[in-house]
């Protein structure tokens, strides 16, 4: 069990004590568990002395209910909740329930490694620790010249029909970064990441969209789009497309485990696609807030910070690749190092509802 | 071994009355056909002794102790259905000995009483099979096994040889009567073949919609029916309506322009009779004769034994006469005098 | 018999019933469960259909009652076509499930053969497969450049030429089909084993041929039992999740898919409780049939 | 008769039907395309979790390998999903039977009041989307504390296996002769000690056949268990949700047919039960 | 309109021999009832008749022609089933029709037909209405009406009354009977119902265990039975087995220690012998006389219209003698004389 909000405790404040213990909920795919489960934690636990608790949500899955348990914990007036640290989709974070920590340097010394957009992205109610961005797969023996650009791209979709697939944008990160490049082509990339929500913006996307339906008879079986991150590389593993948007991480994991046939290859455009960083927030009324920020302060500390550049996550760090030793800089080629923001939260519901409504068919 | 009593006995369904105010008492050791055509609440009546079912209203005792209340787990009766109601998922000696474990007799006398009882119905050494593996007449003989290995104080049997065959009914007719003559148990066998009431039973009750009939013994029964309906439903009858006229020195019915002596307890002049002549109480006649009635369109039909007589006359329509196997039509007309005929009240033609 | 004698005269007391309190106490637990755990979830649903979300220029959500998630549902084109295709695809599986079952139900109730023993071990195999994996199984098979494609492609169709099946209404109906098919047999064939071999017997009696058998006495006998299967197999595919969502379109999606996604995705919960509210009318409709030919069956 | 005997039946377009060899034949023919189309899907994913490499247009794998297996089966995760599928169902199966069973005896033999407006209840969570119901469930088991818990998994499942076999053990209890059941109370039994010894070993195969049904459904529950059983009731096709979603197709695979083979185990198992009769009877006679 | 042929005719199943070499010639219009005991194989000769059951060997000829491989849709027969078979989903109306329709008569046609066959089977006016919705006897009147409506050339019935009410089968003999010399059908009728044989039937056949025992008509069936099977199975006999003796001026059979005159054709002196004398040929003596057995432990089962008498003597076992109603017994013993017994080869008591 473990899931009752934890009732009988008493109300005593988290600061007064050490903390000895710490829960952490998180979600992802399999290598998001190993990197916690099998590199930091085991390092944290041996430096501090902390037991963590470490609960995985396959991906995904759950995440909803895991927001709407914290938040029954708050709305019940509780002052001591069940979950220290959440890992999750970034809109979690800064929905108007309110339910995370804004963290500062002063907790978190290693916060000062971090890129101020990022932190900014978030209203520091939660921590970036690592990065990927979306990238384009190709099948080189039938591209020699993969597009340098979204508009290259867009030009070479159209002179390849069939032959480019971006998925469902509701169903993983990698299609709605297609998307998010065409709503940045019509609508201005600053009013995302500078300015808070405002609904105004959504007019700017008719365009963007527009030109998304434009564009379905030219992609994927006209007008396919594939389940999740993992259809795309699924369709480039049997033939079907030469070119789709996919993660950074996931498509060279799958290169490295022969999932994916040696011919794919991997390239960014520019300007880039949107990536994100994966966050860890520590909830409001944590009961463990010290190990949380000691967690968290230790998670960015570049030693850490390589397992995730060079392990089998093949992650970018959540700190600035100034900080990262050099091996772990040498991982990518420069331009697919390179990631552009989106905001996600409303404003993710919002596309991807649109899209559905108005580019699905 | 047990005196059995409904008084005044009534159960009602949500649009029929299936037992209608009966009260009958059952004398020690006797045995009781109930007996009518189907629907007439022989069945509710049994199940209400058994205590499957609870009467709306009146007493069921036994022994003088009232049982109306007590559940079948707790009456000293043991009911024989219809369909046998053997387990199928047990052997034959579990089916007779279920009943004695469960009073946890001893596993040897389980055995034994289990074996005389398969001795008493006449069926040794099938003790290892299962229902399926006998034939109709085995399974009812095992039925009847273990109704009787608790040694109850009432037999109750539903219909229990309505599904064999005509020669194996009339052997288990003769079996199910010694057995009950050798235990001498009080007995109520359900049945709607007359043939089976009359050469079981000490008694017999006759029932029709719910509502006894008349409670007697065979000859009370055939010859003296109480009402049409018995008239009818026991043997064959010749019914005719007409009215009662008590003028002349013998009452006699008026059938149409006919007039038939009939006997006619307490029936007032003038009133409206089914008058019931059963075919034996036929004569036939080569000639013509005072009361004689000419038949028209006569054929014979073969019943093996004797010959039955058929003839339509203008006033009565079909009539029966039973005659003697010899018995052969030839040119000459046939004429019907009624030696014997009943009157009863009412000139409704009875209905099953 | 009219005669009321004195006795009758008394009014009949019903004595108190036991089997009537034994029948409630038996029932309760079932009853208790289903309200805890159906009954109050579903009536939570009604009740979030009813909540209205409104949000203004910066995000911010405010609430109160009203009917407007019923009106978007009906004014949306896309969830209008949402429920035509839900509808489309439950009555295109139920058709097809219905057909091939119904050969097998005839194979097992009138073959002798072989083949009617094979037939009759391997419909059942689908039932003891869970449906993601069947939903998995079926993209592995029947995607384009998957194994059917390459094995066609291996006689020689040409590349490009293989219908899309998956990510498109085929591929949900497709393996609805397999899925649902031990089911609708099963089902049939019980209802073809209630029909007696006198009925057939007395139509070849009177000259009726295999087909014409068929026509006018098999199928109309086996309809009430056959039409239970059919509502209860629609009301599975019309809520269902798992094969719509691996292997459907991107749109429309049928409704039990777009409910995870107005709930999960799209942050919409209301929209989505209003969905399922229509689900329920729509299965309602089906289901009222359902009962109804279960308390006809009940009166004969 | 009077009147003249009619001509034979016309000639019938359905000659093929009557034909008793062509019928032999489209009936092999059938029997043949149902074997491919439900068995070589199957097949497919046996391939595939035997596939070192295996990309298109190849027809087989052009590398074999165990080393899905040995990843799957080496990963606690999947260890633990299976336990927990497997624990689960046999829980959900036994509390299901125990509720549903008196209520099936009840439906089938007892004077229930309002008999139709309950079975018309009971139809209620089959007539309600799932998705619906178990996110509406969800808020509820916040509430009440249910959410994420074993019991709360348990209890979730059995929202699709209660109505099953209340439905296949009224029908069950219905065919048994209610004259078995009072010949052994005439015989001394109490309503309980007939129960146990008459009609529950007569209604067993039906209720076998239910437990099975109940079994199948618990072991392919997966949207609901995500919902309220995550994080920590996994189950194996919650599992399996998450390992297609993250392109690991021979994982899947392996992880499916891992899922697979006991429910296969239970059809050779069950066979002899799985006569239409009792498997139908829930729906078509209650 | 036809004369039916069974030649050599034998059908076996996996583990017995259903019916074995039978040959039959039906004449044309004629009534023939199968009769024998359950299992005895009426049903799979009428099927093989029907055309459901192809005969391992041996030819059905219908009007001299061979039907043996016509499948039943193409011979002139029509079968009534016992339980009906009536097509619950289609009213009275349609369940007649539904022949004519296969054959596209036109509308008015089926519609004269039918209210025609409805007349004839004297069911006007329920046309319209199910038939869960008509009585048992009203059911088998449908049935009949539509095995009729076609005109068929031989009329097959399979113990069509059994599944009616005593007082209701009695009436139908009659009405089927009545049907039957109306449309002048010959006949074929199962029944394992000595009674419905016997009344109504005119020639009878015998089977047992697939055999067919004897053919006649009813006086031959009863009064000169061809095997002691026979002679048991219709109506009832006092059966003994003794040795024949042909001796004397009349042949007897030796029973133990007593002598019964018999008539034996055919059988040579000494052979086994199984004697069979019915109730009605046994005379009750009241004192003794030479050829009069004295019985022990009597009783009298009462019949109604008839008693029996039973009893027991040393050397035969229990004896029955028909007696008149008024019959009584007193102290003094009762006597019984053989007035006619025949004998047949074999001792061995028959077995239905
Ligand atoms: N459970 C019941 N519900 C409603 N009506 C019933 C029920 N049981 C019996 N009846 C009705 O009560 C009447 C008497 O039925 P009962 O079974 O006692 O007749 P029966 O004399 O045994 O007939 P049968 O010879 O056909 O067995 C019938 O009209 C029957 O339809
Ligand atoms: N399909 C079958 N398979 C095996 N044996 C059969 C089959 N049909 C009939 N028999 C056997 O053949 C014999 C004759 O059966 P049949 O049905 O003709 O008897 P019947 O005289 O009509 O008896 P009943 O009076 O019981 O209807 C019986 O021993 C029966 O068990
Ligand atoms: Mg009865
Ligand atoms: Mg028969």
């Amino acid at each position: 069990g473990g899931s009752a909000p934890n009732a009988g405790v008493s109300d005593r404040p988290s600061a007064a004590a050490e903390d000895k213990e710490l829960v952490f909920y998180s979600g992802g795919d399999t290598n998001v568990q190993d990197l916690h489960v099998k590199q930091i934690i085991p390092a944290f636990e041996k430096a501090t002395g902390i037991k963590v608790t470490f609960t995985f949500l396959e991906h995904g899955t759950g995440a909803q209910g895991i927001y709407d348990r914290i938040k029954a914990q708050s709305d019940a007036g509780k002052t001591q909740w069940d979950i220290d640290l959440w890992e999750s989709d970034t809109g979690y974070y800064t929905r108007p329930d309110n339910l995370f920590l804004q963290v500062a340097e002063k907790d978190i010394p290693n916060l000062a490694k971090v890129p101020k957009p990022t932190l900014d992205f978030v209203q520091n109610k939660a921590v970036p620790y690592r990065g990927s961005s979306v990238v384009l797969a190709y099948n080189s023996e039938k591209v020699p010249s993969p597009p340098q650009t979204y508009d290259d791209l867009l030009a070479w979709i159209k002179a390849n029909p069939g032959k480019f697939a971006y998925n469902e944008p509701s169903t993983g990160g990698s299609g709605d970064a297609f998307v998010i490049s065409m709503i940045y082509k019509y609508s201005d990339y600053q009013k995302y990441v500078t300015q808070p929500f405002s609904a105004a913006n959504e007019k700017d996307w008719d365009a963007a969209f527009a030109a998304l339906k434009a564009l379905a008879p030219s992609l994927y079986s006209k007008g396919v789009y594939p389940k999740g991150n993992a259809g795309t590389l699924d369709l480039l593993n049997r033939g079907e497309i030469w070119m789709g948007s996919v993660w950074s991480d996931q498509s060279t994991q799958a290169l490295a485990a022969g999932q994916l046939p040696k011919t794919v290859k991997i390239t960014q455009i520019n300007p880039a696609f949107n990536g994100g960083a994966a966050y860890i927030g520590i909830t409001k009324n944590a009961t463990h807030k010290q190990a949380a920020m000691k967690y968290l302060n230790f998670l960015l500390d570049p030693a850490q910070q390589s397992f995730i550049v060079t392990g089998a996550m093949s992650g970018y760090p959540g700190i600035d690749w100034q900080y990262m030793p050099s091996d772990a800089r040498s991982r990518f080629s420069g331009a697919d190092k390179e990631y552009r923001l989106w905001p996600g939260g409303t404003y993710g519901q919002d596309m991807q509802r649109l899209w559905h409504e108005k580019v699905a068919q | 071994m047990a005196e059995v009593e409904l008084r005044h006995v009534t159960k009602g369904y949500k649009d029929t009355t299936a037992v209608d105010d009966v009260s009958l008492a059952i004398k020690d050791r006797e045995f009781v056909a109930l007996l009518g055509p189907s629907g007439c609440g022989k069945t509710t009546t049994l199940r209400m002794l058994a205590g499957f079912i609870r009467p709306d209203a009146g007493q069921i005792l036994i022994d003088g102790r009232g049982v109306t209340d007590l559940p079948p787990e707790h009456r000293p009766t043991a009911m024989v259905f219809q369909s046998y109601a053997l387990w199928p998922h047990m052997t034959v000696a579990d089916n007779i000995a279920f009943g004695l474990r469960l009073r946890r007799l001893p596993q040897a006398e389980v055995a034994d009483r289990t074996a005389r009882m398969l001795d008493v119905v006449g069926l040794p050494g099938v003790t290892k099979r299962y229902p399926s593996q006998l034939s109709g007449g085995q399974q009812q003989r095992v039925a009847l096994a273990r109704a009787l290995v608790l040694g109850p104080k009432i037999l109750l049997l539903d219909e229990p040889l309505s599904n064999l065959d005509a020669k194996l009914r009339v052997r288990m007719r003769d079996e199910i009567r010694r057995i009950q003559q050798e235990l001498q148990i009080t007995t109520v066998y359900v049945t709607h073949d007359q043939e089976e009431a009359l050469t079981m039973a000490d008694r017999i009750a006759v029932m029709n919609r719910g509502v006894l009939q008349q409670v007697g013994d065979a000859l009370d029964i055939y010859d003296r029916p109480a009402t049409a309906f018995v008239a009818d439903f026991i043997g064959s009858s010749n019914l005719l309506t007409g009215t009662l006229r008590l003028a002349g020195a013998r009452p006699v019915a008026q059938v149409g322009d006919a007039r038939i002596p009939v006997e006619a307890d307490g029936l007032a002049d003038g009133a409206a009779v089914t008058v019931s002549a059963r075919p034996e109480d036929m004569e036939v006649l080569r000639e013509a004769a005072p009361d004689a009635f000419r038949l028209d369109d006569t054929r014979l039909v073969n019943f093996g034994a004797y010959k039955r007589l058929l003839g339509r006359h203008p006033a009565f329509g079909q009539l029966e006469a039973r005659v003697p196997k010899a018995f052969r039509l030839g040119d000459e007309p046939v004429y019907l005098r009624f030696t014997r005929a009943r009157a009863f009240a009412g000139d409704e033609r009875p209905r099953g | 018999m009219a005669v009321v004698t004195s006795a009758r005269a008394v009014p009949r007391r019903r004595r108190f019933d036991r089997s009537r309190a034994a029948g409630v106490l038996l029932v309760l637990p079932s009853l208790v469960y289903l309200t805890l755990f159906v009954f109050i979830p579903v009536i939570k649903a009604f009740a979030t259909s009813f909540t209205v979300r409104d949000r203004d220029d910066a995000g911010n959500y405010t609430y109160r009652v009203g009917l407007d998630n019923y009106a978007q549902l009906a004014t949306s084109d896309t969830l209008r076509a949402n429920v035509i295709f839900t509808v489309f695809i439950a009555v295109t599986s139920v058709a097809i499930v219905f057909v091939i079952a119904y050969v097998i139900a005839l194979a097992l109730r009138f073959g002798k053969g072989p083949t009617a023993k094979l037939l009759g071990r391997i419909y059942i195999v689908p039932l003891f497969i869970p449906s993601v994996i069947a939903s998995y199984a079926m993209i592995t098979f029947l995607a384009n450049h998957g194994f059917v494609d390459g094995i066609l492609q291996a006689f020689g169709l040409p590349d490009g030429a293989f219908p899309k099946i998956v990510f498109d209404w085929k591929g949900i109906v497709i393996t609805q089909v397999w899925l649902s098919l031990p089911f609708m047999t099963v089902l049939l064939s019980s209802v073809l084993l209630e029909i007696s071999d006198s009925l057939i017997e007395s139509a070849r009696d009177v000259g009726a041929s295999s087909w014409q058998i068929f026509r006018h006495i098999v199928l109309p006998l086996s309809a009430p039992g056959a039409l239970i299967g059919v509502t209860f197999m629609f009301l599975g595919v019309i809520g269902g999740f798992t094969v719509p969502y691996l292997l459907g379109p991107n749109a429309p999606q049928m409704l039990g898919v777009s409910m995870v996604y107005y709930m999960t995705n799209y942050f919409e919960p209301y929209i989505a409780s209003t969905q399922a509210v229509a689900i329920f009318m729509l299965s309602l409709v089906a289901a009222v049939y359902y009962v109804r030919q279960q308390f006809k069956r009940e009166i004969r | 008769m009077a009147a003249q005997a009619p001509a034979m039946p016309a000639i019938r377009l359905s000659w093929w039907i009557d034909d008793p060899r062509m019928r032999r034949m489209l009936l092999r023919l059938f029997g043949g395309a149902l074997a491919v189309f439900i068995g070589i899907p199957l097949l497919t994913l046996v391939l595939w979790s035997f596939a070192g490499e295996w990309f298109w247009p190849n027809l087989i794998p052009t590398q074999w390998s165990l080393r899905w297996w040995q990843e799957v089966l080496e990963n606690p995760r999947v260890i633990d999903a299976m336990v927990l599928s497997f624990t689960i169902a046999p829980v959900v199966t036994f509390l299901t039977a125990v509720v549903a069973i008196p209520a099936g005896y009840a439906f089938a033999r007892l004077d229930v009041p309002y008999r139709r407006t309950l079975l018309l209840l009971f139809l209620i969570p089959n007539a309600f989307p799932r998705i619906g119901l178990y996110v509406s469930l969800a808020v509820l088991y916040y509430q009440i504390g249910l959410i994420d818990t074993y019991w709360g998994v348990v209890f979730l499942h059995m929202i699709g296996t209660l109505v099953y076999m209340t439905w296949i053990t009224t029908a069950t209890f219905r065919s048994i002769d209610p004259h078995l059941e009072e010949a052994a109370r005439d015989a001394g039994a109490s309503p309980l000690r007939a129960f146990f010894s008459v009609v529950l070993p007569l209604a067993l195969p039906g209720i076998i056949v239910a437990s099975l049904f109940s079994f199948l459904a618990s072991v392919d529950e997966a949207q609901g268990t995500l919902i309220v059983g995550t994080p920590h009731y996994i189950t194996m096709p919650v599992l399996l949700y998450t390992l297609i979603s993250s392109f690991q197709r021979p994982v899947a695979a392996v992880f499916s047919v891992l899922l697979a083979l006991p429910s296969l185990l239970l059809l050779v198992v069950a066979q002899r039960y799985l006569h239409s009769e009792y498997v139908a009877a829930g729906l078509g006679r209650v």
